[in-house]
Formats: structure tokens, C-alpha cells, sequence
């Protein structure tokens, strides 16, 4: 019975977004349309954090690292396995185009989300010893370690970037990405299970006490914090058509960090933040070249206007 | 010397002080006792402008200059002649002693003047004298409790406020520090003391005020109050 | 504050969806304006806005005013697809010119062409940005042709056989310009006997240009942007490097000679043109920015300059705003007289055009030789 | 033979990480705040000191009192503006989470790096030569020059200065002491804003003056300038112990040399990754860092 | 029969030594208390039983199994619970949140069956909060279910802490000077709660604390340690004449704080 109802309501949703995608294509203009996508998937970006820095209070600065591996693996993935997939797909198994792009994209996005959580493995491993700004500056310090790594790897551009990306990403996958993050991530942070993430933000030792696997549990937010920053790459990836590392700076990092603290522990908190990040350079736009030194300052009030209610708990 | 007048102090949504009344005058010894979390640190933080009341005054008068403590800073009104000995004793525990000392003076300007209360601290606390270029952090509990109530002495104030000063220190050391404070008092100083260990903080009063879940329930002159039945049973375990 | 979020993130998109309409013809630009190559970003547009102004003046496109719309990409490629989709979508211009680097036109160019906006960029080198297809144009020459010219003139004008490449990793221009050199002056027979690297934005270089020394090169291939060269110079002189250093057109601009001062004397670099030209095009164009700006303009302004003269010429001989007849008239541009040489579009819609070496002497560069592709 | 002019080049390249890393510990100690804007103020100090050497005319009569007013106007110049920062911006954060404020340092810097795009111009400067450049040593490949050996010195004499600021000078102990507890140094009667203010002016200053010492011997200035070499003094003080200035000092002469080496004998590219490298190795066996204190957890 | 056992054990941090030689043991089914001056290592021990420290030399044993090399999570699903001193709840948790938490290793769900809610994902949190209501009813927080934990007075903060503590089910207590800070009312309450624990739940208990009124009161047994050893151990009235500890503890002026 449930799981009848279960199945009904993914087909639900797969259909709720590929609609949406045909009526935004055709309705909403493209500009608007980018400016969405880009919003969808710094949520994505915004809520997979949430889950490292507010929900589990570990400060991680290096997003945007993860964010690179996702984003070179899937472009990697669809450049180069892609082609040999779709003549498969639709010369021996007789899938129209359609199809064949939706399983190479979907693919894709779960190789760029692994790959992204097993770096996530890698540097939380070692790292999640480290506290507070420690962490953070070592977190932040494997992102750029990353990032020279892509660098210097010619296979993917080097410098020179990685062209040619098929464009794949569109309202139905972003929304779907989106969906899955939030309802992963808030399933999670909202059961008895993943209420251990909470506590050990606000007392490690206690938690540990209590009988929760720290050490696992802090491994495992950054697992998952960074499989959703890989999938927010590959997105992004598949959005541009182009790849450059100087995408994947610190600065990135600290723009989604941002956005989280902006918003606040709750995951609509992040999420309202990303969207109102993702838009006000584009408000902006009027301003012409004042406008990131309007963005600046519109940052900072933000972040003194929180202090007054910060200021009174 | 020190008066305040409905204080209500709030952290978010929690008052801590509920409406606090109460009053030191010249050359007393004042205890204020209660439980854990009743409200009594909060209470010396606030008139140490550490915390800012929601409502309430606090006056403080000096030769007879009245002046508001509302809105002021710590160190101003360290100026005026009220200094802390916090709870925890707080010194300063990757300086020395000497530096300590120096820095309890860090308001006043004449060095003859702040030497001879130097003196007077080491006078009092010899023990301090022997440690001079140690490192506040290495000595022990009780020393530790001497050099705060030393370093508070040396701004020359008027009045002093006393946040637990017995707090976890071997009875013996307990009874030292209590002799201090008596001999400090009898030389002109006004105490307002912060105390759990009621027995003796009532024996070494002159009046005494009960705080409960930040309200005032009882007051008077401590010997009274250690008569009182309700006092015994709450705060004596008699 | 998640209430005022919402609020903030509605209003946001209300006020985005206001537009405004006029009857003049709009021409997009996108350019970094902020971000860490800002100073490329405003060159261009100072040359572009003046190349119209001028225009404007002369009674604009077609019997229409000429708008520009400028916008910024923070120096991202993502923001710079932003921008074009903006440009086009929004702001319905018949045409886009930008972006400087290669890295951006990379990825505002796909949206260009599937909107058959015609697209001229003023100074991407990167062959791969016109392959992109058949609306993306270029005004200036591609990496592998300067490579193969500053590789040719070290190994048979100056007879040199042993040097040494300093490439800036983080920049496309300089990794690729540095390979199509290595090729060419290894295919001549010239030994490449050290290749070290550095980042845009570095001011220390003492490190790899030790390194480089001890290898006693005869000369130092700098492939980067005059950002850096003039500090690069500076420090190989004065660690004892003496032989001459050879850079290519990232190498434009006043700042070289100012920062590389005495450093820079005797060292070549290819060009579009040559400052010293007297041509009337080129020394025009050289006084009126001066006016406009009061500076000398680098290799960016006069590349964006001649990216808006030829669209502009485009546009008239195609007597019409259609993206498809721009196209058309763009890709039959031929012998356009223009400030950076005569600018004639190949079947690869790249420009094809002599390249000048220039040499730096007595704080001046002069021009030194002409080298036809 | 190379080895040593490595050396040389990373020692005065270290000394100018250790100068900024001094003005993020000393900050770190009194606000627990990573003052991300710090980077920024160096620039600063660097453009001052471009304007101001522009406006005297130093380049064409370089004289000793043109050079030190030079510096110590942008120097006064960058202090002021650093105590401005903290007043207005920081201030009001004190109590709120220490990220609010660290994110609002990000916003300062953001700020300073885009203004300054905008009012000096995205163009890179020519820093005029206060100070000739000269060969003082020269031993078969070895080149010391007099810039290179200055930077050293005035080096080691601003962090020398300043370790006597905050050893002997009774506002120097007002600075541990409020590094300690502002609450316990408020008690005590140290006014703690006033100590905080002077510790933003502090820092600012020998930002500063680093800003001033690099744009000597690599006289280019532009408004970005601050970013890496910020970054790189943030991971300094980090690797340092962040809180401890000998810990800032050894911290940013370990950054400069191994930056060097790795530019010097492996490949600049792997540069910023090895400096990160160094930093994350250093901590997984000293999580505070090199002379960070480290203690058991009180429970 | 031994619950839990300390065997020879010592551990020093750096050249001290908070812990020497130590051998202590808890029976199945008692109600023991630790008592001692300040710094003689109470707290130490504790943090030794559950698993935060490891001791340099000898071991632990809690039903006969090492704990010498366990996390305090391993130590707590085995069955020992603790409180600390200076309460540490997840002050930004609401009480029930405090409890359900505290459950975690009763939950069986993988994370897939959490993440996609399957039915036995629901059975199982039902479970919970129930078993979560049951606990703060039985401490008498009931009401302030709903109540972020750092919100709450200090007194049932304390009971919180306590609560939490049962929620993981355990066959040994650790109880961190339970009564600190207390008026003798709140003392007395305590004292109940201690006992009720210990008769209901059929809870071993090893409690910490300083107000002789409340060990003499409620245990069974008293240890005296002092300088990070045993001095005395035996019934409250025998420990009370032992001259030790008269000597070390007793005999220093005892005030009711």
C-alpha cells in the first residue's frame, strides 16, 4: 500500500517538474530563467552547508572545492563517456534522444555526487580532529588544494578550461536536485537520528557521551554536505557549458558560507538567503560598476541588522 | 553609598532580576545570599555595567555626588570607586603577578600614589609578594583569590562587590579570606558580598539581603536573619 | 530575519521584472568590470564606448542612436553567461561584443550563437572561442599564429636557440600562447631549456627567475599580461638576468615601460599595432582617447575599439539589424582598415592580420619589424 | 649556491607574511575574530603610500623626510581606517556569534577590494622608487640588495617594537589582559574599547607599513593586491598558533621560505597547494598550531 | 557481583598525575557515593569510566568486558551513563529533543529507511517520543516539554540532565555532584528522584557529590578519595569515624554550601 503511494508520488514529482520545465522554457524569458537556475542551485550549495556548519557545527570553508570535483567529474563524464553511451543507448537499445540524455545526465549527477562525498571522506577524515577557526582555515586550505589539482590536470583543460560541456541542466533536473536535497537533508535533520547532528553542535563531548559516534556523525555531514555540493557543481557545470577553476576560488567558498550564516540554523533560512544572494547582484546590475561595492555594503547591514536580534537572546 | 532601585534584568525572554531593590551604606559589610541561579552574579554584573538593566536605576554617591551607574561602562565605573571581585576570580592568567597589580591600577595616573598601594596589597597578602613575577595562571586557588581581591584593591575604591569569593576553595583558605575582607572593611571600605556559604557570610555581615529566582525575599540586619527559622531551614540545612 | 528574507528575495523579483523601451538600437557589451581582471574589462570598454560615441556623432547605425548596454561579470564565466543571456534575452541587442578573455567568451558565446546573435570579441586568442560556430567573430589574431611569430623572430631574427618560457598558470592567454611558441621554436630547432610559472596577480617572482638563471638561458619567453611583466623584469635584472625578454601582446600598455622602467629596455613583444605608426587611423585614434580619457590606451582599448568599427561596418554594409544578415556582412569583412592592422575575417571567422614586433627602447616602444601571417 | 639565493628571497618574502600576520593574531587576541579585512588594509597602505609619494613629488626629490612622512602618513592613514572598521563595523557584533562577525569582516573586505576597483582604479600603479635599489652584496651568483636586506631589518624592528608595546607598556598588558576576558579587564577598570580600538590601530599599522616595504621592492599597486598575500598571512598566523605573536612571526617566515623553495625547485603551481599542505600537516599534529596553547578539555 | 571495576588504575596528563593506582569497584543493584576534597580526582574517574580519557596503566572493567580502550559512545551503549558536573545539555534543543537524542542507540533505521520515511521509520519514531514523554514525565518535566533546554531554571536543568542520562537505558549511572548549587528543598526533591531511579529503573548508581547530607542520605556505600587515591571506602558510618578521612576531608569545617 505505502510504497504504492510512494511510487505515485515520485512519478508525481517527476511529472510536476518536467512540466514545469516545458512551461517555464516556453513562458518564462531565458534571462529570468538563468537567474533561477543559478538561484536553484546555490540552495542546493546553501542547504548541503547547512548541514556541515549550522546543523553540525562544524565549520567548513572548503564548498567550493567540493562543488569543483562534481563539477569536473560530471563534465568529464558527459564529454567523454557521454558520446559512447548515447550511440549505445540509442543505437543498440533504441532509446530516442530524450531518454538517452536523461540517463547520461542523471549518471552524471550521481558520479559527480560520489566522487564529490568521497573527497568529502578523504579531507573530513583527517580534518574533523581540528576545531573551530582551525577547521575552517584547514578546510578551506583543502579546497585550494583542490582546485591547484584540477589545475594542473590536463585531461580536464588545465588552465585553459574545460569546453564543449553538453548543456543539460534545466528547470526539471534543478528541481529535482532540489527537492532531493531538501528532503535528504530535512528528513534527516528532523528525525531522532539526525537530531545527533544537532547535538553534537551544541555539546560534542555530551553527544559522544549519549552514545553517538561522533567522529561518524561529523564524517558523515561532510559526506553528505559534499555529495549535494557535488551535484550543485555538476548543475552548474552543465548550465555553462564551461569549466575554469578560478569558479571554484575560496571566495566561493565564503559566498556560501554566507549565505548560511545569513540565513540562520533552518534550512529555509539558507535557502531564502541563497535566493536573496543569487538576486542582488542582478538588481544590482543597474548600479553598473558600483555594484559590487553596493553588494558589499548591503552585506554588511545585513549582517548588522541580524545583530540587533542576535543582540536581545 | 550604593542604591538600587527596581531592577529588572533580562537575558532574551528569561528575567534573571525581577524587580531588585536594595541598598549598601557607608562602611558596611552587605551579603547578598541565594541559591545557584537566583540572580546573584547577575545582579554584580549589572552594577558593574557588564550587563544593561532592561529597567531600574542604580545610584552610587561619593562625597556626596550622586551619580547613575545606568550606561556606563566597566571602567568608568571603576573610576568612580566601585571595583569587582568577579566569581571564578578571573585573573589574568598569562600575566604575572606584578602585571596583574599594574593593571588594577590602569586608571590612575600618579605612580608615587600607586606604589604605596602596592605596599599595602603585598602588606596584605604576603604570599603574593613571594610570587611577584609568576604567572598569575600557576598559582593555586587560593592565591589566586588573593591577588584578585589585591588587584581589585589596588583602584582604590570605595566600594567593593564580591562575587563568591569562598568558591572552591579548602575551608581553611576560606576562613583567611573572610579575615581579610573583616580588615579591609574596618579600614573604611564598603563590601556588597556575593555568598552561597551563608553561615559565614551572615557571621561576617552587617546586614544581609536573601535573593530567590531573581526577587528579593528577605532582608535585615544578619544577625536576624540568621535567627530566622526560614533562613535556617532554606539556606542553614538546620 | 527569514521573514525579511522573503520580503527581500519578492522584491527583488518585482523589481527585476521592470523593463524599460526605447527606439534606439542597443549593442551589449559584456566586460569584467570588478574582479581580478578588472583592468582588462575597462580598457575595452573605454575603446568600445569611444568607438560608438564616435559613431553616435557621425549620426549613429543606420539613421539610429547607438545604445550600449555595459555589463559586468565579476571576472566569472558563469556570470558572464549570465550577462549575454541578459543582454540578448532582456535587452534584446543586436549584437554582443566581449569579453577579453577567452575563459568568458567560452562561455557566453554558446548562448550568442543559439540565439543568433552575432558576437564579436575583441580579444579572446583562444581558437577554440570561434569554432563555437558560425555567429562568434574575433578581431584579433589567434595564439598559435603569435606564437609561431615571436618563436620565428627569437630563432631566425634573433638568433637565439636556448630559452627559457615563464607562463602565468591561472590565465588561458598565457598557457596557450606559451605552447603554440614551445611548438614552433622546437620545430625550428631552439632548445626550450627551462619553463616555470607563475600566477596572475603575484608580485613575487625572485624564486622561479633564480631558478630560471641558473639555467643560463639566452632569453625569456614571458607569455603573460603587463600586470605582472614590468615586476617580472624588474626582478630578473636585478638577480643578473641580462639577455632580452619576449612577450607577446598581453604586453600592451603604458604600464610595462612605467613599472619595468631601465628593466624592460631591449625586449620585444608582438603586437596588432604599432603606437608610432603614423598612419592617420592609428595616431587619430590614439589623440582622441587621450582626450577622452587622458591616458594612452593599451592593446585592449584598441581591440575593443576595432571590434566596434568593424561591427559597426558590419551593421551598415548589411543595412539592416538582423542577426543573420550582421552575420552575413561580419564574415565578409575583408581589408578593414583598422587601428590594430587591417582586419580581414577568415572562413574560420577569425581575424587574419599582420602581426608587428615591437621593441623597447629608451622608455619607448618602437616599432621593429612587420610579420605578415 | 642557488639554495642560499632562495633563501634570501623566502626570508624577505617571510618577513612581510610575518608583518601582517601579526596585525590578524593581535586582532584574533583581543576579538577572537579572523579580521578578514586585513588583507585589505595592507593594500590600502600600499595605495596611501602611491598617492602620497605622488602628491610630494617623492620620485623626483627623494629626500629622507619626503620617504619617512610618506610612510608614516599612509601608516597613520591605514590605523585610522582600521579603527573605523572595528567602531562601525565590528562593534556592534560583539555579542552576537562569532561567525556574524567574521561574516561581516568578509563584507568589509569585499568592500575595500571593490571600492578600491572603483576609486583608484582596477589598473595596477607604478609605486614610485622612494629608495634606490642597490647591490650591497654580491658573492658569484648570490645578489643581496639594500631593499631586500631593509625589509628584513624593518621588519625585525616593527615586530620587536611592537613585542615591547605589548610586554612593557601598561596599554600592551591592557591588550593581554582584554585578550584574556573583556569582562575580567572591564572589572579592572580598562576601558576595553578604547585597548581594542588601539589593537585595530596597531595592526592596521604594520599592515601598513608591509604594504609600503613590498611596494618597494615590487613597486606595482592595485586595488586586489591584499587578497593573497591576506590569505597567506591568515594561514601564517594559523600555522603559527593563531593568538601568539613569536607563533605570527615563525608562522610567516615558514610560509615565505617553503613558497619560495616550492617555486624555486618544484613548480610554482603546486605553490599556494604546498602552503596549505604545510598548514594542514602542521595542525593534524599540533591542532593549534606550532606555539598554539593546547590543554585538555576541562570538563 | 562487580558491575564495574577500576583495576590498579592510573592516569597522568603531562608529569601529573591525576589518577594513581586506583581500584575501585561497583556492585550490581548499589547505590554508591565518591566523595572527597576538591581536585582529588572524582571527576577524573569519571571521565576514565566513560570513556573520555584512557588510562595510562591498568583497566576498567564493566561487566567483565575492557572499557580501557572504548569511546565514551561504545562505553554508552554498553550501559553506563553519566551527568556532568557543569551541566552540559543542547541548550539550543527543546527538553524533548534533549531526551528523544538521547535514545539514538536504540534506533535500529538505517539512513536510507530515515531519509525516505518508509513506515517502519515512523513505528520506530513513535517509539521514541513516547519512551521520550514517558522519561520527563517520570522526572516531572513534562510541561516544559517543549522548552529549549537552556531556557529552563537550574534545577531542572539538573533534572534534565538526568533524564537524558536515562534515556540511554543504562545499568550504571554517573551522577557529577547531582546536588550542586541546591537549596536544601531542591536537595531533599533530589534525594527522592536519586532513590525512586534507583528502586523503579533498578539503576546502579555512582554518585559524586559534596553535601555529606546527600551521600550520608541516600548510599549504601561510601569511597573517600583524596590526591587521586583511595583513602577509605565502607558504609557512610564507618567512613565517617575513619581517621583519614577525617583528616583529609571531614575534618576541615564542613559547611552546607
Amino acid at each position: 500500500m505505502k510504497s504504492i503511494r510512494q511510487v505515485l508520488f515520485c512519478v508525481a514529482i517527476l511529472c510536476f517538474f518536467f512540466f514545469l520545465n516545458h512551461f517555464l522554457t516556453l513562458y518564462l524569458n531565458p534571462y529570468y530563467l538563468q537567474i533561477l537556475i543559478y538561484a536553484g542551485i546555490n540552495v542546493i550549495l546553501a542547504i548541503s552547508l547547512n548541514l556541515v556548519n549550522a546543523q553540525t557545527g562544524q565549520f567548513s570553508m572548503g564548498h567550493a572545492g567540493f562543488m569543483a570535483v562534481g563539477a569536473y567529474a560530471s563534465a568529464f563524464f558527459t564529454d567523454r563517456v557521454g558520446p559512447l553511451l548515447h550511440s549505445f543507448f540509442t543505437h543498440v537499445l533504441a532509446f530516442p534522444d530524450f531518454f538517452s540524455s536523461f540517463f547520461i545526465f542523471g549518471f552524471a549527477l550521481v558520479i559527480a555526487g560520489c566522487l564529490s562525498a568521497g573527497a568529502g571522506f578523504i579531507v573530513g577524515l583527517p580534518v574533523l580532529r581540528l576545531r573551530g577557526d582551525y577547521l575552517a582555515i584547514a578546510t578551506l586550505g583543502f579546497g585550494e588544494i583542490i582546485r591547484v589539482m584540477i589545475l594542473n590536470m590536463d585531461v580536464v583543460g588545465g588552465a585553459r578550461g574545460f569546453t564543449d560541456i553538453p548543456i543539460y541542466t534545466n528547470v526539471f533536473w534543478l528541481g529535482l536536485c532540489v527537492y532531493g536535497t531538501w528532503m535528504v537533508i530535512g528528513n534527516l535533520i528532523h528525525s531522532t537520528k539526525g537530531r545527533a547532528f544537532l547535538a553534537i553542535r551544541e555539546d560534542e563531548v555530551a553527544a559522544e557521551c549519549m552514545g553517538i559516534h561522533t567522529t561518524k556523525y561529523k564524517v558523515g555531514a561532510f559526506v553528505i554536505g559534499a555529495f549535494f555540493a557535488g551535484v550543485g557543481g555538476a548543475l552548474l557545470a552543465h548550465e555553462v557549458g564551461y569549466l575554469h577553476t578560478n569558479s571554484f576560488t575560496f571566495l566561493r567558498s565564503i559566498e556560501i558560507v554566507v549565505m548560511v550564516v545569513l540565513g540562520g540554523t533552518s534550512l529555509v533560512g539558507s535557502a531564502l538567503a541563497a535566493i536573496v544572494l543569487t538576486l542582488l547582484p542582478e538588481v544590482l546590475r543597474f548600479f553598473s560598476e558600483y555594484r559590487m561595492v553596493v553588494y558589499s555594503l548591503v552585506l554588511i547591514f545585513l549582517m548588522l541588522a541580524r545583530a540587533k536580534k542576535w543582540k536581545s537572546t | 553609598m550604593l542604591k538600587i532601585n527596581n531592577l529588572i534584568v533580562s537575558y532574551g525572554n528569561i528575567k534573571a532580576l525581577q524587580g531588585v531593590s536594595l541598598e549598601v551604606k557607608e562602611g558596611e559589610i552587605v551579603t547578598l545570599i541565594g541559591a545557584n541561579g537566583a540572580g546573584k552574579t547577575t545582579l554584580l554584573k549589572t552594577i558593574s555595567g557588564l550587563i544593561a538593566p532592561v529597567s531600574g536605576t542604580i545610584y552610587y554617591s561619593k562625597n556626596e555626588k550622586n551619580s547613575s551607574l545606568n550606561h556606563m561602562a566597566p571602567h568608568e565605573i571603576v573610576r568612580l570607586g566601585v571595583s569587582q571581585v568577579p566569581e571564578g576570580r578571573m585573573v589574568f592568567a598569562n600575566l604575572s603577578v606584578a602585571e596583574n597589580l599594574d593593571l588594577g591600577a590602569f586608571l590612575r595616573r600618579d605612580a608615587r600614589e600607586v606604589r604605596e598601594s602596592l605596599d599595602k596589597a603585598f602588606q596584605l597578602f604576603p604570599r603574593l609578594k613571594e610570587r611577584v613575577t609568576q604567572n598569575a595562571g600557576t598559582l593555586s586557588g587560593g592565591e589566586q583569590q588573593m591577588l584578585a581581591i589585591a588587584r581589585a584593591l589596588m583602584a582604590k575604591p570605595k566600594l567593593l562587590l564580591m562575587d563568591e569569593p569562598s568558591l572552591g576553595l579548602a575551608p581553611i583558605l576560606v576562613k583567611e579570606i573572610f579575615e581579610t575582607i573583616r580588615k579591609i572593611n574596618q579600614e573604611g571600605l564598603s563590601i556588597l558580598l556575593v555568598e552561597q556559604n551563608a553561615h559565614l557570610a551572615l557571621q561576617l555581615a552587617h546586614r544581609a539581603y536573601v535573593l530567590e529566582t531573581g526577587k528579593i525575599v528577605l532582608e535585615g540586619p544578619a544577625r536576624e536573619l540568621a535567627m530566622n527559622e526560614e533562613v535556617k531551614k532554606a539556606y542553614l540545612g538546620a | 530575519m527569514r521573514k525579511f528574507l522573503l520580503v527581500l528575495a519578492v522584491g527583488m523579483g518585482l523589481v527585476m521584472g521592470c523593463g524599460k523601451k526605447s527606439d534606439d538600437v542597443k549593442i551589449g557589451v559584456y566586460a569584467s568590470l570588478t574582479g581580478n581582471t578588472a583592468t582588462f574589462g575597462e580598457s575595452m570598454r573605454k575603446g568600445i564606448e569611444l568607438a560608438f560615441e564616435e559613431i553616435n556623432a557621425q549620426g549613429g547605425l543606420l539613421g539610429k542612436k547607438v545604445r550600449l548596454i555595459v555589463e559586468d561579470d565579476q571576472s566569472k564565466p558563469e556570470e558572464a553567461k549570465t550577462a549575454v543571456v541578459k543582454l540578448i534575452k532582456r535587452d534584446r541587442v543586436v549584437a554582443v561584443l566581449g569579453e577579453v578573455a577567452s575563459s568568458r567568451s567560452l562561455a557566453g558565446a554558446p548562448e550568442c550563437q543559439r540565439s543568433s546573435v552575432p558576437m564579436v570579441t575583441p580579444a579572446s586568442t583562444n581558437p577554440k572561442v570561434t569554432e563555437i560556430g558560425d555567429y562568434i567573430f574575433r578581431v584579433c589574431f589567434i595564439d598559435p599564429f603569435q606564437g609561431e611569430v615571436m618563436a620565428k623572430f627569437a630563432y631566425q631574427t634573433l638568433g637565439l636557440r636556448r630559452v627559457a618560457v615563464f607562463t602565468d598558470v591561472k590565465n588561458d592567454y598565457s598557457v596557450g600562447l606559451a605552447n603554440y611558441f614551445e611548438k614552433t621554436f622546437l620545430e625550428l630547432g631552439g632548445k626550450i631549456i627551462g619553463e616555470e610559472s607563475y600566477s596572475e596577480g603575484d608580485i613575487e617572482f625572485r624564486a622561479q627567475l633564480t631558478t630560471i638563471k641558473s639555467q643560463k638561458p639566452e632569453a625569456i619567453f614571458i607569455p603573460g599580461y603587463y600586470t605582472e611583466v614590468g615586476l617580472i623584469a624588474r626582478q630578473a635584472r636585478e638577480l643578473g638576468f641580462q639577455g632580452p625578454l619576449l612577450g607577446g601582446d598581453g604586453w600592451d600598455s603604458p604600464k610595462t615601460v612605467e613599472i619595468g622602467g631601465s628593466a624592460v629596455e631591449g625586449c620585444f613583444f608582438s603586437n596588432h599595432y604599432a603606437s608610432d605608426d603614423p598612419a592617420s587611423v592609428v595616431q587619430d585614434f590614439i589623440r582622441s582617447f587621450k582626450e577622452k580619457y587622458g591616458e594612452v590606451p593599451d592593446a585592449m582599448a584598441v581591440l575593443g575599439y576595432d571590434a566596434a568599427r568593424v561591427l559597426a561596418d558590419a551593421i551598415h554594409r548589411a543595412s539592416s539589424f538582423q542577426g543573420a544578415k550582421i552575420r552575413e556582412a561580419l564574415a565578409q569583412t575583408k581589408g578593414y582598415e583598422g587601428v590594430s592592422g587591417r582586419v580581414t575575417i577568415d572562413q574560420n571567422r577569425n581575424a587574419r592580420k599582420a602581426a608587428v614586433v615591437l621593441k623597447i627602447e629608451n622608455g619607448r616602444v618602437k616599432f621593429f619589424k612587420r610579420v605578415e601571417p | 649556491m642557488q639554495f642560499l639565493q632562495q633563501l634570501i628571497n623566502g626570508i624577505s618574502w617571510g618577513s612581510i607574511y610575518a608583518l601582517i600576520a601579526l596585525g590578524y593574531t593581535m586582532v584574533y587576541g583581543v576579538l577572537r575574530l579572523i579580521n578578514f579585512a586585513h588583507g585589505d588594509i595592507y593594500m590600502l597602505g600600499a595605495m596611501f603610500g602611491y598617492y602620497v609619494a605622488v602628491f610630494l613629488g617623492v620620485a623626483e626629490h627623494a629626500s629622507g623626510v619626503r620617504v619617512l612622512s610618506v610612510v608614516l602618513i599612509s601608516m597613520l592613514g591605514c590605523g585610522l581606517i582600521g579603527v573605523g572598521i572595528e567602531r562601525f563595523c565590528y562593534r556592534p557584533l560583539r555579542k552576537a556569534p562569532r561567525l556574524a562577525a567574521l561574516m561581516t569582516a568578509v563584507g568589509v573586505s569585499l568592500l575595500l577590494e571593490n571600492g578600491g576597483q572603483l576609486i583608484f582604479g582596477a589598473d595596477p600603479k607604478f609605486f614610485p622608487p622612494l629608495i634606490h635599489t642597490r647591490e650591497i652584496f654580491r658573492f658569484h651568483e648570490i645578489v643581496l640588495n639594500n631593499i631586500q636586506l631593509m625589509i628584513f631589518a624593518v621588519s625585525l624592528l616593527l615586530m620587536f617594537l611592537l613585542h615591547w608595546i605589548v610586554m612593557k607598556t601598561r596599554m600592551g598588558k591592557a591588550m593581554r589582559a582584554v585578550s584574556f576576558s573583556h569582562d575580567a579587564a572591564g572589572l579592572v577598570g580598562i576601558p576595553v574599547n578604547r585597548v581594542i580600538s588601539f589593537t585595530f590601530f596597531l595592526g592596521s599599522l604594520l599592515a601598513a607599513a608591509a604594504g609600503i616595504l613590498v611596494s618597494l621592492s615590487n613597486p606595482k599597486v592595485e586595488p586586489l593586491m591584499g587578497i593573497m598575500p591576506g590569505l597567506k598571512a591568515f594561514v601564517a598566523a594559523v600555522l603559527g598558533g593563531i593568538g601568539n605573536m613569536m607563533g605570527a612571526m615563525i608562522g610567516g617566515l615558514i610560509m615565505g621560505i617553503s613558497e619560495v623553495l616550492v617555486s624555486g625547485y618544484i613548480s610554482s603551481t603546486y605553490r599556494d597547494a604546498f602552503a596549505f599542505f604545510i598548514l594542514i600537516f602542521i595542525l593534524l599534529y599540533k591542532p593549534s598550531g606550532l606555539l598554539g596553547k593546547t590543554g585538555p578539555e576541562k570538563l | 557481583m562487580n558491575l564495574l571495576e577500576l583495576k590498579n588504575c592510573t592516569l597522568s596528563f603531562g608529569g601529573l598525575t591525576a589518577v594513581s593506582h586506583l581500584n575501585l569497584n561497583v556492585n550490581e543493584g548499589e547505590l554508591v557515593g565518591l566523595i572527597g576534597p576538591n581536585g582529588a580526582g572524582k571527576t577524573t574517574v569519571f571521565n576514565l569510566m566513560t570513556g573520555i580519557y584512557a588510562p595510562s596503566g591498568g583497566d576498567i572493567f564493566f561487566k567483565d568486558s575492557s572499557l580501557s580502550s572504548l569511546r565514551p559512545s561504545q562505553v554508552c551503549r554498553l550501559g553506563v551513563a553519566r551527568t556532568f558536573q557543569n551541566i552540559r545539555l543542547f541548550g539550543n534543543m527543546s527538553v524533548l529533543d534533549n531526551v528523544r537524542v538521547a535514545q539514538y542507540i536504540y534506533l535500529n533505521r538505517g539512513l536510507w529507511r530515515t531519509v525516505l520515511r518508509t513506515r517502519s521509520f515512523y513505528e520506530e519514531e513513535e517509539q521514541v517520543f513516547k519512551k521520550a514523554r514517558e522519561i520527563l514525565n517520570w522526572v516531572g518535566l513534562s510541561q516544559d516539554e517543549a522548552d529549549e533546554a537552556h531556557n529552563l531554571p537550574y534545577g531542572k536543568q539538573r533534572r534534565l540532565e538526568m533524564a537524558r542520562a536515562l534515556a540511554t537505558r543504562p545499568h550504571l549511572l554517573l551522577l557529577d555532584e547531582p546536588a550542586a548549587g541546591m537549596n536544601p528543598f531542591e536537595k531533599e526533591e533530589l534525594m527522592k528522584l536519586i532513590e525512586r531511579i534507583h528502586r523503579e529503573l533498578k539503576v546502579s548508581i555512582l554518585l559524586i557529590e559534596h553535601d555529606m547530607k546527600v551521600v550520608m542520605g541516600i548510599c549504601h556505600r561510601v569511597m573517600v578519595m583524596d590526591h587521586g587515591e583511595m583513602i577509605a571506602e565502607g558504609t557512610p558510618n564507618e567512613v565517617q569515624k575513619n581517621a583519614k578521612v577525617i583528616e583529609a576531608y571531614l575534618g576541615q569545617q564542613i559547611n552546607n554550601c
